[in-house]
């Protein structure tokens, strides 16, 4: 079976920062971040390399801020 | 005597309750006092501010667009009510989070830094009456014993138990405002 | 010791209709009206004098639950704000064709429609005039302050018993938002059944044996009675009109130029006053506080004193033309309006008098009419 | 000797085995003849006779046939608007929590306009008694169709017939509100023969007893014939009605309380 | 050849939109109008163009529907009686803020409560004041036949798409009932979905690539630009006060003596006139057609004319104050109105007017103001 | 290799595996951080991008938090009042019938006052959508009792908690409109986990699809959580929402179409 | 078992000339007079002395216009 | 001319249909017409009456108090409508059914036993048109052909085939109207 990897990028201006999404990443790969946007809130950050594209942090935020990419490792 | 104040901020900053601390503060004086929010669905964020007028005389207009002091908290509200302060009057501002700064030559203007203060000393909660205590430092309109009334009276009985960390704050506030730019 | 709160507008009728003695209130949310509920919910009427309060389904619900409540004779209330009101008008149609008292309040926001909830008195029309369907008045109480909103609550019973009406209490989104300083009265008792059966002798408290039965009903298809009733129910409007108008006068005694306002609009306007007398201008305030029935006489009188009248309204013009039917042509009488949940200013409309009445060409001698 | 016995002898009051109640007024019932809404009154007032609550009694009409059901009940009452009897009638029970108190609905008034106030009062469980007249059509504003007209019947709006797909199907309200944890007592009954009667008096019993026990609200539908609407003649529509509203609207308890 | 028939007003006006190529229509019954939803019904309009026809829940859901319709750029409407009406003021009210075209019909009866179903007028403040929540105006037609009542369908769709506004048609239960001979205009064709996105821009009919997103919506929480939103409305009214007031002029010309009435008061006060003018009276009628816009300039010039101006109303006096608004002072203006359902005899009106203007002392010398 | 890939360089469009879908605008939604009505709002914009109906779409929305849902989805749509919406889209979709038509309700909007237009559009078979956002409070006023609020529980006007006796039980409006002929496929779903999103993505398929084969009407019921009104984070209301209201309002389909 | 006489008494003018009563007596006594009352209508009447009193046709009268007796036979 | 007529009686004689054909006639005769009913719940019984007007001109009020011609049916409306003929106008009323017959000296007043007739001719159904026919000849306002076409006009299609027989009990009409007081 192939390997993945993957990655998000949060937009950090819609992010309102309600964390629903890091709990629900199976691999911790998502924290709040100590910074504010503009509107005050911590969003959340991608904090290491172990993200596989399964998405689910996509599905669940409500503020659609997550794109999450992804590559197939063979 | 009559002191209009439009207080402005976000949300959850205790802009509101601020505002009714002093408004109750002036009643136990026995001055007219009246309390005026910006409302509706504030819950989901977004600015929120009130107007409060002390005064000796029976209040006409409970709603202004001109102030004597403007206390404001964000950027939101810098942009919207900097303006408002009439000329000669008063503008308290908490410089964090605040990009464009205020500009005008005609109002007096200080900054006071509630809440990186608040932080520091754990009482974030009540950051509004560092800024509150900053606010009455330089228009002293309240004697401390009616704004301890105040505080009996806004506050529900179980939260009694706060008034002397709110007075705390109250006090430090007086000693971290500082001007920016003041007439002569 | 006076009990002295600082209270908003919403929260002091709230508290005005427990200490009233009312039975029932019944009500939907609604901003900028919620805190009415609210305030009676978390402040146990039901435990401090029997007082029910309870949220119904829907505005039009609310009014109806009034209805049976106040068919029995008891004092009962509901509250929202103008769409809500709106969804009432069948309802108060039929109170008012079955002369029920009872208690309305508008804390009146921007409309048509959605519009905004920011503050308005753009409801005028519907509370004066008659929003419902046929030939009806209901007593409308404005008040400009909370103390008022207050006062009103017992007042506005008092008016509803003593002349089988609805009161409408027309506020608006500032007062009822507003804080200020409050004077409670002592709770007044509430009636026991016992006492509305003596007091309300039409009320439906069930057939005794003493009396034939009581109907409430305002349906007669025979086009005489159902005449006879519409006169009977005229005749009682004309002498609420002739005994229960009620206005402030504020600095008319030598006005030569009148604001006309109420409500949110006269506070601006009290101060308009005042800064145009710092400026030397007689200037003068008629703050109607019953909008039916409308202080016609007053405004009638000082047609013949000033020289020109400015209304002042958060609306496009609806006051307005019960100062012209007043005045009828005597002076000439402006209205400026700001809409959308705007408050005008004090400045903004002491401004408009001037230029409306001082600095303009407009400014002519006026005859009175002679009859 | 009994053979001798003359009319004028029999007919004395000590004889008397049912007269009208005395809570229904002299005045003549202004339904067409043969209209079930009379024997419906007339079972209510019977009930309410036999448990002496005239005066504790506070009963509201609607709008429909029925509006009138103030010149007929010997009780204090009130007319409420089209479709919100049940609200009028929980402004009265909330404040007047010892009375026995009613509504009086036909189906265009508490399953069309009044669907809101119907349902609402009885998810409250509001301690109140309805008493509903299916007659699956608009008696009282010339026949036009009801929520629970029946499919193909032809009413002044639905010349055709109702056509379910563009109409909508018939509203089995009484079913829908035996659901809901706020009904106690649901029953679906008619009042056009001699047993169903019986039943049917039974059922108002029932309804007025669980009132006074302030167990929740009671919901009594009658099935009845609107001859005038249905354009046949009283035996006619009696026999319609079983032929056609009853195996949509089959008669009996739909729910009862748990013993 | 003309196609002729004897109707009712009711089926007339059903007939009418039929013709005028209504697109939909949704109703619930009502007394004295059922009859609209009925012919409607029975005269398969489905087949015949297309047309929709729905009876809904209740009133409530009637003008609810009619605003999806029309704010879907279809030709929609409804139609009940006055109860009906007053549940509808919230929708009316939504309407009017969203600025949908529309026509609703009020078939009015006599009020209030469950009143009476006998003809009146007693609706009139609703209609043209406003009877929903906030600053707006419907354009409101007055039929006095049964043609008009067909004519009124096709000219209220006229107006209510070319200033994109609600039209009411203020009948009454007389005008309703009532069969006269009415003359039949060709079927015009229903306008396609392609035409209804060509012609109207902003209706809902889904978002094709070549244009934003269309939005129907009567709120903004922002005060500046709910602001803005109701001075647009405004200015419609003013344009629309300008440029469709419709009456009729009825032996005006040399007119002493005016009556003023629409509707079934003035098929009444026509014959009055004419009984008048057999006894050598001087008597005209001016008939509003439009009782929003009212004819105010036209009042107001035959107000230099006349030496007073009788209103007959079925209602104890609501349009009367247009026409005093209108003539602000310069003639003396009375009412005289029949309630419960009774409509005035033509004798009787000309007696009042006699009595007021002719035979009394209160006959005086009106000096006109003068600006 | 592949560990040697940059962040650059997956983050690429041809690697792209989701993004917010482009029928969702760029305004920032109005609601509160965490609130379910975000990710219901993308969901159905997902599918009606997926289904390609852009342009086919009518959309009406509430008075209620989402009343703003105009300014958040790219379609057409329509502001209806409150509790009125299913009249709004009947009016629609009877002069367009072959759009697809669609509302978005909150539980105080279509369970209170909008009962009588939601049951009779769903006993008509209206061939419409309704997308119903069951939170269990009136978020937009500010978090007041709504009829679906569960017993004992604590809003503004229930300050002491939800008593039943006195303020109704917690309706089950779905499962009422399950029972009525004219509703095709009603099913309950949530999305607060991303199974959950999966399948209530699923059911708005099928809903959407259903109407477009002109079924009936389909009614998909969306559990979700006002933080605001239930004064919790959003995770903790999640979780809440699990423990509390799962159990009276269970997920899963209600009515599905007989094969 | 003792045999009972029964009779009923119609109130003409409240009786609508409905027919409702007439099949419901098993023993056939009622029957629709030809007069009119006053209202037009062509009431109920009783044409025998069959009557047992058994109280089923004014149970189903919707206008209440029956008043039966019985007595005991024995 | 104008002729303002009201026929008045039970729900179920026919009162409303008579007064239409009447219109429908004089409208194919070209003159204008009006026809206003008693409406409501009648459905329920009760009286029913029309108000029918036949002019040259255009018609003003179609609702009246007064009248040229009454046409009366039962007792309730002879009671309610007796006093509303116009002086020198004209009452007409079948006798049966009727307690108190009709006292005013002023007018013309003739009977038409229409109701016994119609039923001995087993045309009960259409006893008005008996009625109708006694009406126009004493006031021939329309002539038999415009009478046809506006019953052609008045009945659905399916139904013109009963045409001949209305105007046979038209005819028959004729025959039994007699005069009972006859103003010279
Ligand atoms: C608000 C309102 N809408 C409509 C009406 C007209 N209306 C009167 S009764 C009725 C329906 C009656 O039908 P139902 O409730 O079934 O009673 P029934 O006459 O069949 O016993 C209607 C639509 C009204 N009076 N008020
Ligand atoms: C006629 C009318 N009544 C009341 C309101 C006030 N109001 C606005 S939204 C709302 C309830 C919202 O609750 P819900 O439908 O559950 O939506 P949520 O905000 O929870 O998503 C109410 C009562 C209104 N706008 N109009
Ligand atoms: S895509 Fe999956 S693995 Fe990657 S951050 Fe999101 S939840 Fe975690
Ligand atoms: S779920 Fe979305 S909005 Fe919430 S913290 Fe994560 S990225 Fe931000
Ligand atoms: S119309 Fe129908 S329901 Fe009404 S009284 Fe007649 S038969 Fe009964
Ligand atoms: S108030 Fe509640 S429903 Fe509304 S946006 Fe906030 S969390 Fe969502
Ligand atoms: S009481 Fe019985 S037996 Fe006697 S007439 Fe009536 S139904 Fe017949
Ligand atoms: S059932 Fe009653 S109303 Fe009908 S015919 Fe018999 S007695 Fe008369
Ligand atoms: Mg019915
Ligand atoms: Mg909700």
């Amino acid at each position: 079976m192939a390997k993945v990897k993957g990655e998000i990028v949060v937009n950090t201006e819609r992010c309102k920062g309600c964390e629903l999404c890091v709990p629900i990443c199976k691999e911790k790969t998502i924290e709040m971040s100590g910074g504010l946007n503009s509107k005050g809130y911590h969003y959340a950050t991608s904090i290491n390399e172990d993200c596989n594209g399964c998405t689910n942090c996509a599905l669940v935020c409500p503020d659609g801020a997550i794109t999450v990419y992804r590559v197939k490792l063979d | 005597m009559t002191e209009e104040i439009i207080i402005a901020g976000f949300g959850g900053q205790g802009v509101l309750s601020m505002g009714k601390i002093l408004a109750y503060s002036g009643m136990m004086q026995n001055k007219e006092v009246s309390w005026f929010p910006s409302y509706g669905p504030e819950m989901r964020g977004g600015t929120a501010n009130v107007t409060v007028i002390i005064s000796d005389e029976r209040i006409s207009s409970p709603i202004l667009n001109k102030f004597d002091t403007a206390i404001i908290l964000n950027q939101q509200s810098m942009d919207k009510f900097e303006n408002s302060v009439k000329e000669g009057g008063l503008l308290i501002y908490d410089p964090n989070g605040i990009v464009r700064h205020p500009v005008r030559t005609d109002i007096n203007i200080y900054t006071i830094e509630a809440s990186d203060e608040a932080s520091k000393l754990g009482l974030a909660k009540i950051f509004n009456m560092f800024v509150l205590g900053g606010y009455l430092s330089i228009k002293p309109l309240i004697d401390a014993e009616y704004i301890h009334k105040g505080l009996e009276k806004s506050l529900p009985l179980r939260r009694h138990n706060l008034i002397p960390e709110n007075e705390k704050a109250i006090a430090r506030g007086k000693e971290i405002v500082h001007a920016v730019h003041v007439l002569n | 010791m006076k009990d002295i709160r600082l209270m908003k507008g919403n929260e002091a009728i709230a508290e005005g209709v427990i200490r009233a003695g009312c039975d029932g209130y019944f009500g939907y949310p609604i901003t900028p009206q919620s805190e009415v509920l609210e305030y009676l919910m978390a402040n146990n009427p039901e435990e401090r004098t029997g007082m029910v309060v309870l949220q119904a389904e829907s505005e039009i619900a609310s009014i109806h639950m009034v209805y049976g409540g106040a068919a029995a004779g008891k004092r009962v209330m509901t509250s929202s704000s103008s769409p809500g009101i709106s969804l009432m008008q069948e309802g108060i149609s039929f109170m008012a064709g079955t002369e029920l008292p009872c208690l309305l309040l508008n804390v009146v926001r921007g409309g048509p429609g959605l519009g905004t909830i920011q503050p308005s008195q753009s409801d005028y029309f519907q509370a004066v005039k008659g929003g419902g369907h046929g030939d009806y008045k209901m007593i409308v109480l404005a008040p400009a302050s909370v103390q008022e909103m207050y006062d009103f609550a017992k007042l506005g019973f008092e008016l509803a018993f003593k002349h089988r009406i609805q009161v409408m209490v027309l506020s608006d989104g500032a007062i009822g938002q507003m804080m200020e300083k409050v004077e409670l009265d002592d709770q007044l008792p509430r009636l026991t059944d016992a006492e509305i059966v003596k007091k309300y002798p039409w009320a439906t408290t069930g057939k005794t044996p003493d009396r034939p039965r009581n109907i409430i009903t305002s349906l007669d298809l025979n086009p005489v009675k159902q005449e006879i009733i519409n006169q009977n129910l005229q005749k009682k409007f004309r002498h609420i009109e002739q005994t229960e108008v009620r206005f402030e006068r504020f600095m008319c005694d030598d006005a030569e130029y009148l604001f006309v306002a109420y409500g949110s609009s006269a506070r601006v306007c009290q101060k308009a006053v005042l800064l145009g007398r710092a400026k030397g201008l007689k200037v003068g305030l008629l703050r109607p506080i019953t909008l039916f029935p409308f202080p016609v006489d007053e405004l009638a009188r000082l047609a013949k004193q000033v020289k020109g009248m400015q209304a002042i309204e958060m609306s496009a013009g609806q006051m307005v033309e019960d100062v012209r039917l007043s005045v009828n042509g005597v002076v000439p009488v402006e209205h400026y309006g700001r809409l959308g949940g705007i408050i005008p200013a004090p400045d903004e409309v002491l401004h408009v008098l001037e230029q409306n009445f001082i600095h303009s060409k407009k400014e002519k001698q006026y005859e009175p009419a002679t009859y | 000797m009994s053979q001798l016995l003359t009319r004028e002898e029999i007919c004395v009051p000590e004889n008397e085995v049912y007269h009208r109640t005395c809570l229904l007024t002299d005045a003549a019932l202004s339904y067409c003849p043969g209209c079930g809404h009379g024997t419906a009154h007339r079972l209510i007032m019977e009930v309410i006779e036999e448990m002496n609550l005239q005066a504790d009694t506070i009963g509201v009409a609607p709008v429909g046939c029925s509006v009138l059901a103030y010149d007929f009940m010997d009780i204090d009452m009130q007319q409420a608007a089209h479709g919100r009897a049940p609200a009028v009638a929980t402004g009265i029970k909330r404040l007047y929590p010892d009375k026995f108190v009613f509504t009086y609905q036909g189906d265009g008034d508490l399953a069309a306009i009044g669907t809101g106030e119907t349902l609402h009062a009885c998810n409250r469980g509001e301690n109140i008694t309805i008493f509903f007249v299916n007659n699956g059509i608009y008696g009282m504003t010339g026949g036009q169709m009801a929520p629970t007209t029946l499919p193909g019947m032809k009413t002044a709006t639905s010349p055709f017939g109702r056509d379910v797909t563009t109409m909508g199907y018939p509203l089995k309200i009484t079913e829908l509100l035996a659901m809901l944890p706020g009904t106690y007592y649901v029953t679906r009954q008619s009042v056009h023969t001699p047993a169903n009667v019986r039943k049917a008096k039974k059922a108002i019993e029932k309804a007025v007893q669980y009132q006074k026990l302030k167990k929740g609200l009671c919901f009594v539908e009658i099935v009845s014939n609107c001859n005038s609407g249905w354009k046949m003649t009283p035996l006619e529509s009696n026999k319609w009605m079983e032929e056609n509203m009853f195996p949509v609207y089959p008669l009996g308890d739909i729910k009862v309380p748990k013993p």
